[in-house]
């Protein structure tokens, strides 16, 4: 059964590579080879589940070694998998949700003419992602962690035409690095430390090392985690990364990728388990991307960039809730998969209506649409209803979790924390219940295109609606099976699992969380459900208006890091040439000016040359005489 | 006398030669100061073989005398060709090939 | 001396030699039958990598430290010898050598075809590739050299045709005026020999200086000299030695900031040579370090460490900052390399295993990917023209596969994991961290301008709307997909399966750790290990 | 041996007995072993007979094949000599101590022979120039006495006259340069400067091209060699002066004191040493100024770009050999006991010839000129070989010779090539693009450039190693360090000309390159298979001129 784990990569890997070489021939069919592939990978991760649920809770993590990657003096990686009940959810997550978008984008991208390019690019990310969560050591999680980020790269840039989207793209990559360099170095440290960074031996000796290391080692990888989902301070990527086709945002920066900080963090549980301090810098994190993410989610007009911000403070819940140790690991990666499935749908809704709105994206041009495409429109408001954590729906159960067990950490902390995520939680209701009104009710704000062309809103095609459908199922759905079908057990045994003593009564959590959630739908209505929304977006208050431009982040890189980087690199090259070059060229011109001086003394008169040989005489007998005396 | 003067005034002699080659203008007259300046030698020869009293100075003076003479020989040659080629027999003048 | 010499058929020497000879027979062939003389350099170049394979197979790794090792009197008053071996590093960049020379023909297969202005009895072409034949002698004995004074010859020696082909063969695609393009050349050309002759020079004397110490010039003798005692150098001597030494392999390589010469270099160049000079010829440079300076002067290789290695941080910072504020495309690549040899250095003078190591694989694979992306480059130069980035935009949708092949190269330059850079990049961080923590997580941002410069390079030229002097730019060809496919799928093969390099390299390295008397920082953890 | 055993201090063949009634012994020369040296005198006077005696037209040919024969049967006799045991184990002084015939001179006997052959080719080249009236010419005047473009001249033209003379001159100059490594004591070693520099004044002044340059080149070498010689001369007296002898032996013997200094009668009026070092100094300057060293260097250029181009190929090459021949022996026989006082000196002029030569040679823009400033800063780095003072240094020294000359006279036999209507185009901008024109002559010339630069694998490389590793042997290792720079900035020029001939585009109105006869190519030739073997394989030679490095005492 192990060996088939090597497989679960293995297909969509063949997808991406008999896609990106195959060349045209393979234009009509390549979609479906794409789908397929993935789809495989997902039966494949079906056939490993089943197989692991036979087996008892503790001996259910699978290995799979295939050779031995870097062999060198004291340092050795494998090329090996392992599979456990962790990297099993996401497997799963990923295959599914992956295949559900591969088919949706058969319908979405049917008029691309560089369709098979888009399928080859999601296949790799697919293996990649897997890769990712199926590594057995940190190093080749790096492997998968650099080839999620390669993917989202191509993808985000896929219309390389539109320079916003190629600057995206690179924006996207460049911050990402800042966080692999995070990565990097706590492999380092992990090597000097344990001599090895295979997660069996590293987490089984975190005992014996230091706190100090551990602490280093915990925020390194917390800054890694911040690159790649897009947590303060690195978050400024995932706005612009809605440039890329939808589908994108769906798979890659809403329901898979950008959730792999959470797996990193989790996946070192041991090691921020002995590391308070990292822990508590990774709840301050998650609380302020939490808050950041849901004010600049009420302020965008444009859908995906509304949908991104939310994205950006849902991770910051599961962020905040990893950062809680034990308590909160399990439901981390719970709210994380419910996510998986509703913001998937949110983005595969906000797709097919841009389907149909000739690809317009800001929201004050939509408006009264649920008649036009009920489809959408109920799914998108499943979806909706999830998210803000309506009572039985998926997100009720996982935030719930979250701000129960951010209380539960105690203390002023747990106070802090967990008012936060209540404020967290009706912002977001506020700001969902906005798009929610601003995309279906109202009357409609429709704008013709810039080529004249008024918009014709029409459902989309099966291939789109079929997987929203089932998006939306499990956004029903996934929460109350979770809580009931067990799994907090089935995670237990790889991230451990403590009962918080959270200072309110569960009951008490509950109601609190419906009560800001409907506050926060209350205010939404009163300003877009009974006011007309105007087309042109009013001013503003400041915040609204910082808010619009990600709270001026943005703008500080850009000064900062931009500018700044310019005029370093320009002066740099001025000095390499003037100054390092110039030393070198001066020199040489020095002689050749001593040269030319030296030059003048042959003057062509034999009696000046005379007068030298008759000099240089003098000078010789002196100084042979003078090295006599002395 | 003592021998030693001569020596002086050969030194001396060698010396306003020497001087005369880097003053004058006059090819030929540069050419006599070096004569001169062999002269001297000669002189400082013979005075050295009397104080020696050895006959190695005056021998060598005949043969310094010798080589003056095919140098004479040469030296002219040179310079009548040249003072026929410019009509100027100044060193100053022969000076095209500089720096 | 450690090894036997082996009367068997002398394979180091036939391995320079058939180029040498292909060289004078390429120069031979009339100044008509052009055509006759690319492919005979071509099957020349296949040969010699046939040759080098055939070391590469015959090396044991377990075996003795230098190997197919030949040994003759050459000047007997001077205490030289030919003196060839190879260990498991030499065998690496012979093999790099031997790999990369028959794409840079492939690639350079039009570069040197005269003008027609030019007179008949001139023969551009013939020169161009006996001349390119000949570095491939020369690099391939210098890395065989166990001789100081043979290596300080072909060192010296292969300065003269890079010269001829940097300043003789320039690129066509010039800004500005013809002139004026061939005074910038000439300039470079200039600029190139000089610093690296000084170099040479110096390092001249501290061979001298070693002679007078040491007696004679066999690296093997020196340096068990040196380990059993029999030959002590005053600590002073062996410091000015080194430095001697150190300096001209530091230009070659070449070190912040004795780097100017190589974007001068490479810009003039055509990029086939421009490769020839990154990839091939400053190996011998980090290579020479390895190899003599560490093997003949440890105790002052550990004494100049710390200095090195701020040198060798500031070339990597410094390398790819400039490499960002670059105008032209072959300069950038300059620049990069500039920055990746500070790895190199960094990593050889971390005096750790995985430092040195690393350090060897990056030799090899910087060589495959820079060689990448400058032929793809240099194809898209040629195609368009201009040197200048400015120049170019939405190539992608013109010419993908192109686009597709340059992206690829340039992965590969950042060092994205599952390309042969990668490991390389890794192991030297993880290496340097594992003795001078700071240099290791400074050295560690060079992967972000790494990313920056090459992104940068790839949105410009490659992305955004189709600018109209590059509309009818045409795709790669066969004869230059022949050169870049298979470079591409060297790269991602030693990318995820480089243990056919570790595996020679690995017992050299243990050597040169002996050399120096260092043993690897051990983990604060022990029985790790054991729990694996 | 020879003066020791008849009196100390007398010196016999010039004097006969100083005390009163004497046998007069019969001078007793060794004929055999100074047999090189007699050929050639013996060929240069009879080829003066044939200038008097064989009618004009038959004289080129006579002339070519007598100079010819005559060297090459000097350069068998030397050789027989070597073969008998004179260079090491029967090494002794001949002529009674006026000659010696050790390992040092047999080599640079042998080294100036096979020169003057090649040079003597590049004498009689006649194919350059195209054929005037129908005669064909060489590179000298048809008539060095007649006025430059003068209706003499011109009928002499007509008349398709050559000067001959050229090649008695050059006999003689050989001749002497010859006696001048080999002379063991000074007046010797003065009548040798005076019998080789004469010619070479005259030689100078009769070019055919550009008459008025290669006057004044005579002018000038004539008036400052005499200037200098008579420098010399006065040392030559102030050591006699206070050796009482002028053989090498006893000057060396009363300067290492195993003479008392000198007899009572000057005891009490110069006790001291002043005569002695001051005497040296000026014998020093004298040879220094045949080196071509700085500060007495300022002829080289000039007379270098004036003379005829063969001549200054001969000259840059014997010269040197004879000159630096001559200055070892004066530092290794005459004044061992004096080193401390001499190398301090030597060092100094050693790292200003070096440095001076290289820097000035940068900014020069005639190629002969730029010739002429390398072979200063080549004087240089002998000099470091010299300052050696070691075996090792000789020997060294003697192979750096013979590596050079070969590589000079190459040289300025491809100098000769490139001519146009003027003659040759001596100024560098005319060689733009040569490398394009002429592929062949540009890369033999190159090879040329980059021995001189000492680009490893050429005789130029080995000879610098050589002297260099010899020096820093000999404990002058800063020389070696000031020789690295020189190199260095030397090469820069060697450089520029390379780039001038192969990178830039040829003048429109650029100079044409003569297809030479068989005559030129050989030497050319020569030059290029030298230089290459002693850069490729030079052990052989090497042990050469180990064997020849010992002096006899």
């Amino acid at each position: 059964m192990e060996n088939l784990i090597a497989l679960l990569i293995g297909a969509p890997l063949l997808g991406a590579a008999v896609l990106l070489c195959g060349g045209r021939r393979l234009d009509r069919s390549g979609h479906w080879l794409g789908t397929l592939l993935a789809a495989a990978s997902f039966v494949i991760a079906l056939a490993l589940f089943a197989d692991m649920l036979g087996k008892s809770a503790d001996d259910r993590a699978m290995f799979q070694r295939l050779y031995t990657w870097i062999p060198v003096e004291g340092f050795r990686a494998d090329m090996a998998f392992q599979l456990d009940q962790l990297s099993m959810t996401f497997v799963l997550l990923i295959t599914g949700v992956g295949t559900l978008i591969h088919i949706y984008s058969i319908g979405y991208m049917e008029h691309d003419e560089r369709r098979r390019r888009f399928f080859g690019y999601l296949n790799l990310f697919v293996a990649a992602m897997l890769l990712l969560v199926l590594a057995d050591n940190y190093l080749l999680l790096y492997f998968g962690w650099e080839g999620v980020g390669l993917a989202s790269y191509l993808l985000i840039g896929f219309w390389q035409h539109k320079p916003t989207a190629a600057t995206a793209a690179k924006k996207a990559f460049l911050v990402n690095r800042v966080g692999d360099m995070g990565l990097s170095i706590a492999i380092m440290i992990m090597f000097t430390t344990f001599g090895t960074f295979t997660f069996g031996p590293v987490l089984a000796e975190t005992g014996q090392a230091s706190e100090g290391k551990l602490t280093a080692i915990g925020l390194m990888l917390l800054l890694a985690a911040c690159g790649k989902s897009a947590q303060v301070p690195l978050q400024s990527w995932l706005g612009d990364a809605m440039e890329g086709p939808t589908p994108v945002s769906a798979l890659i920066h809403a329901a898979t990728m950008v959730t792999a900080g959470v797996y990193l963090i989790v996946r070192s549980a041991d090691i921020f388990n002995a590391a308070p301090d990292a822990q508590l810098v990774v709840t301050v994190v998650g609380a302020v991307t939490l808050l950041f993410g849901a004010i600049v989610g009420c302020a965008k007009d444009d859908i995906k960039k509304a949908l991104a911000g939310s994205t950006m403070s849902q991770i910051g819940y599961m962020i905040l809730a990893a950062g809680l140790g034990p308590i909160g690991y399990v439901f981390a990666i719970m709210h994380l998969v419910t996510h998986g499935f509703f913001k998937a749908g949110l983005f595969l809704g906000a797709g097919s209506v841009m389907h149909g709105m000739n690809d317009e994206v800001d929201m004050r041009r939509y408006g009264g649409l649920r008649k036009y495409m009920p489809v959408t429109f109920v799914t998108f408001g499943l979806g909706y209803l999830a998210i803000i954590g309506f009572p039985g729906l998926s997100g009720f159960f996982s935030k719930d979790k979250i701000i129960e067990a951010a209380f539960a950490k105690g203390g002023t902390e747990g106070w802090i924390l967990g008012s936060v995520t209540l404020l967290g939680a009706a912002i977001t209701a506020y700001y969902m219940t906005r798009v929610m009104l601003m995309t279906f009710f109202g009357e409609k704000r429709w704008q013709p295109d810039e080529n004249g062309e008024p918009p014709h809103p029409h459902e989309s095609p099966k291939s789109m609606t079929i997987p929203m459908v089932l998006l939306a199922v499990g956004s029903v759905a996934a929460g109350a099976y979770f809580e009931f079908a067990g799994f907090v057990e089935w995670l237990e045994p790889v991230t451990g699992f403590a009962h918080g003593h959270s200072p309110l009564s569960a009951a008490a959590v509950t109601t609190a969380t419906v009560a800001v959630m409907v506050i926060g739908v209350g205010l939404a209505y009163l300003q877009y459900g009974r006011k007309p929304v105007p087309v042109v977006a009013p001013r503003g208050s400041l915040l609204t208006r910082a808010a619009r431009r990600d709270l001026l982040q943005d703008d500080f890189n850009h000064a900062v890091f931009v500018t700044g980087g310019t005029h370093l690199t320009r002066s740099l090259v001025y000095v390499d040439h003037t100054l390092v070059d110039g030393v070198v060229n001066g020199t040489a011109a020095a002689v050749g000016g001593l040269s030319g001086r030296l030059r003048k003394l042959q003057n062509g008169y034999v009696r000046s040359y005379a007068v030298s040989m008759f000099g240089g005489t003098a000078v010789l007998i002196a100084a042979t005489l003078l090295m006599r005396a002395v | 006398m003592n021998p030693v003067n001569y020596l002086y005034l050969a030194a001396l002699l060698f010396t306003i030669g020497a001087v005369g080659v880097l003053i004058r203008r006059n090819a030929i007259v540069v050419f006599m100061c070096v004569e001169l300046m062999l002269n001297a030698c000669n002189l400082a020869f013979v005075t050295f073989s009397r104080m020696h009293g050895n006959l190695d100075g005056q021998i060598i003076a005949f043969f310094t005398m010798v080589v003056a003479a095919a140098e004479v020989v040469v030296g002219l040659a040179i310079i009548v060709s040249v003072f026929r080629a410019r009509h100027s027999a100044s060193v100053d003048d022969a000076s095209l090939m500089k720096l | 001396m450690s090894q036997v010499v082996n009367a068997g058929f002398p394979l180091l020497t036939a391995t320079a030699a058939v180029p040498a000879v292909g060289a004078i027979l390429t120069a031979a062939v009339p100044a008509a039958r052009r055509t006759a003389a690319k492919w005979l350099a071509l099957l020349v170049s296949l040969a010699t990598l046939v040759l080098a394979g055939v070391i590469f197979a015959g090396f044991e790794p377990g075996g003795d430290r230098y190997q197919f090792v030949e040994s003759y009197s050459w000047i007997k008053d001077f205490g030289v010898r030919y003196e060839l071996g190879v260990d498991g590093i030499g065998v690496a960049l012979i093999a790099l050598t031997a790999l990369l020379i028959p794409f840079i023909v492939l690639a350079g297969w039009h570069d040197a075809d005269p003008l027609e202005t030019s007179s008949k009895r001139w023969r551009p072409t013939q020169g161009f590739f006996a001349l390119i034949l000949m570095v491939e002698a020369m690099v391939i004995l210098s890395f065989e050299a166990t001789d100081v004074f043979l290596f300080y010859i072909l060192f010296e020696a292969m300065l003269i045709p890079m010269y001829f082909l940097i300043g003789g063969f320039g690129d066509r695609a010039h800004t500005g005026s013809d002139e004026n393009a061939a005074a910038q050349r000439s300039y470079a050309a200039v600029k190139f020999l000089l610093y690296n002759l000084v170099g040479g020079l110096i390092m001249l004397a501290a061979v001298i200086g070693l002679y007078v110490v040491a007696g004679n010039f066999s690296l093997t003798e020196i340096a068990e000299a040196r380990a059993n005692g029999s030959l002590e150098m005053a600590t002073s001597t062996e410091r000015w030695l080194f430095l001697g030494f150190f300096f001209a392999f530091a230009v070659k390589a070449p070190l912040w900031p004795l780097h100017t010469w190589l974007p001068n270099a490479m810009g003039e160049a055509t990029a086939p040579v421009a490769v020839l000079i990154t990839a091939v010829v400053d190996k011998v440079g980090t290579f020479a370090m390895l190899r003599f300076c560490l093997g003949l002067f440890p105790e002052a290789s550990k004494w100049a460490t710390p200095a090195i290695v701020v040198l060798a941080l500031i070339s990597i910072v410094y390398g790819a900052l400039l490499a960002v504020g670059q105008r032209d495309i072959k300069r950038l690549v300059a620049y990069a390399s500039i920055s990746h040899f500070g790895f190199i250095i960094l990593g050889i003078f971390a005096m750790t295993s995985q430092g040195q190591s690393g350090a060897t694989l990056y030799m090899v694979n910087h060589g495959i990917s820079t060689a990448a992306l400058m032929l793809v480059a240099g194809f898209l130069i040629s195609r368009r023209g201009s040197r200048l980035i400015a120049d170019y935009g939405g190539v992608q949708k013109v010419a993908p596969v192109l686009a597709g092949t340059f992206l690829i190269g340039g992965l590969a330059t950042l060092s994205l994991p599952g390309l042969a850079p990668f490991v390389s990049e890794f192991l030297v961080l993880v290496g340097t961290y594992a003795r001078y923590p700071v240099a290791g997580i400074i050295a560690t941002t060079g992967i972000v301008l790494a990313a920056l410069y090459t992104l940068v390079l790839y949105q410009r030229t490659m992305t955004g709307p189709v600018k109209e002097e590059v509309r009818a730019l045409p795709d790669l060809r066969a004869r230059e997909l022949a050169v870049v496919v298979p470079l591409i799928a060297v790269l991602i093969f030693l990318g995820v399966f480089p243990k056919p390099l570790t595996d020679v390299v690995n017992p050299a390295v243990r050597h040169t750790m002996s050399d120096v008397q260092q043993k690897d920082p051990q983990p604060s953890i022990q029985n790790v290990e054991a729990a694996k | 041996m020879s003066t020791s055993a008849v009196a100390p201090s007398v010196h016999s063949l010039w004097t006969t007995a100083a005390g009163p009634l004497e046998k007069i012994p019969a001078p007793h020369i060794e004929y055999t072993q100074l047999s090189p040296v007699l050929i050639v005198i013996g060929a240069a006077i009879v080829s003066v007979l044939v200038e008097a005696f064989v009618p004009r037209k038959g004289r080129y040919h006579s002339q070519v094949f007598l100079s010819v024969l005559a060297l090459a049967a000097a350069f068998a006799a030397v050789v027989g000599l070597a073969a008998g045991g004179y260079g090491s184990t029967k090494a002794h002084i001949a002529a009674m101590g006026a000659i010696a015939v050790d390992g040092p001179a047999l080599f640079l006997q042998g080294t100036i022979l096979l020169a003057s052959i090649v040079a003597i080719f590049t004498f009689a080249e006649r194919r350059l120039d195209p054929a005037d009236h129908g005669h064909k010419v060489d590179s000298f005047a048809a008539e060095a006495a007649a006025v430059p473009g003068s209706e003499q001249e011109r009928a002499a033209v007509k008349a398709g006259f050559t000067t001959t003379e050229v090649f008695p001159l050059a006999l003689f100059a050989i001749a002497g340069m010859l006696v001048f490594p080999a002379a063991n004591d000074l007046l010797t070693l003065f009548v040798a400067l005076e019998v080789f520099s004469l010619p070479l004044y005259l030689l100078c002044a009769v070019a055919r091209r550009k008459r008025l340059m290669s006057q004044e080149a005579a002018v000038k070498y004539f008036l400052l060699g005499a200037f200098s010689s008579a420098f010399l001369l006065f040392g030559i007296a102030l050591l006699y002066g206070y050796a009482g002898s002028v053989s090498y032996a006893t000057i060396a013997r009363v300067v290492d004191g195993s003479i008392g200094s000198v007899d009572p009668a000057l005891a009490d009026t110069m006790g001291n040493d002043a005569l002695l070092l001051i005497g040296f100094a000026m014998v020093l300057m004298g040879l220094l100024f045949k080196v071509g060293a700085v500060p007495f260097h300022m002829w080289t250029p000039d007379v270098y770009q004036g003379a005829p181009t063969p001549v200054t190929g001969f000259m840059a090459a014997a010269t040197k050999v004879a000159a630096f021949g001559a200055l070892l022996r004066l530092l290794y026989v005459v004044l061992p006991g004096l080193t401390w006082d001499w190398r301090p000196v030597m060092w100094g002029v050693a790292v200003v010839t070096m440095l001076g030569g290289a820097i000035v040679a940068i900014t020069q823009t005639d190629i002969k000129r730029l010739l002429a400033y390398s072979s200063i800063a080549h004087a240089g780095f002998l000099l470091a070989g010299v300052i050696a003072a070691t075996p090792s240094g000789i020997s060294s020294v003697l192979f750096y010779l013979g590596a050079y000359s070969f590589v000079t006279i190459g040289a300025f036999a491809v100098v000769t090539l490139v001519r146009d209507a003027g003659g040759e185009a001596t100024h560098l901008s005319k060689w733009a693009g040569l490398g394009r024109r002429s592929p062949l002559v540009a890369a033999v010339f190159a090879v040329f450039l980059l021995a001189f630069a000492g680009i490893p694998l050429t005789s130029g490389f080995s000879g610098k190693f050589a002297v260099f590793k010899a020096a820093a042997d000999g404990g002058a290792g800063a020389l070696v360090v000031v020789g690295v720079i020189a190199s260095a900035i030397a090469a820069f020029f060697y450089i520029r000309v390379i780039v001038l001939m192969f990178f830039s585009e040829p003048k429109a109105d650029g100079p044409t390159v003569a297809v030479p006869s068989a005559l030129t190519s050989i030497t050319i030739t020569a030059g290029v298979v030298v230089t290459l073997v002693l850069g490729v394989a030079p052990q052989y030679f090497l042990d050469l001129a180990n064997q020849a490095s010992v002096f006899v005492r």
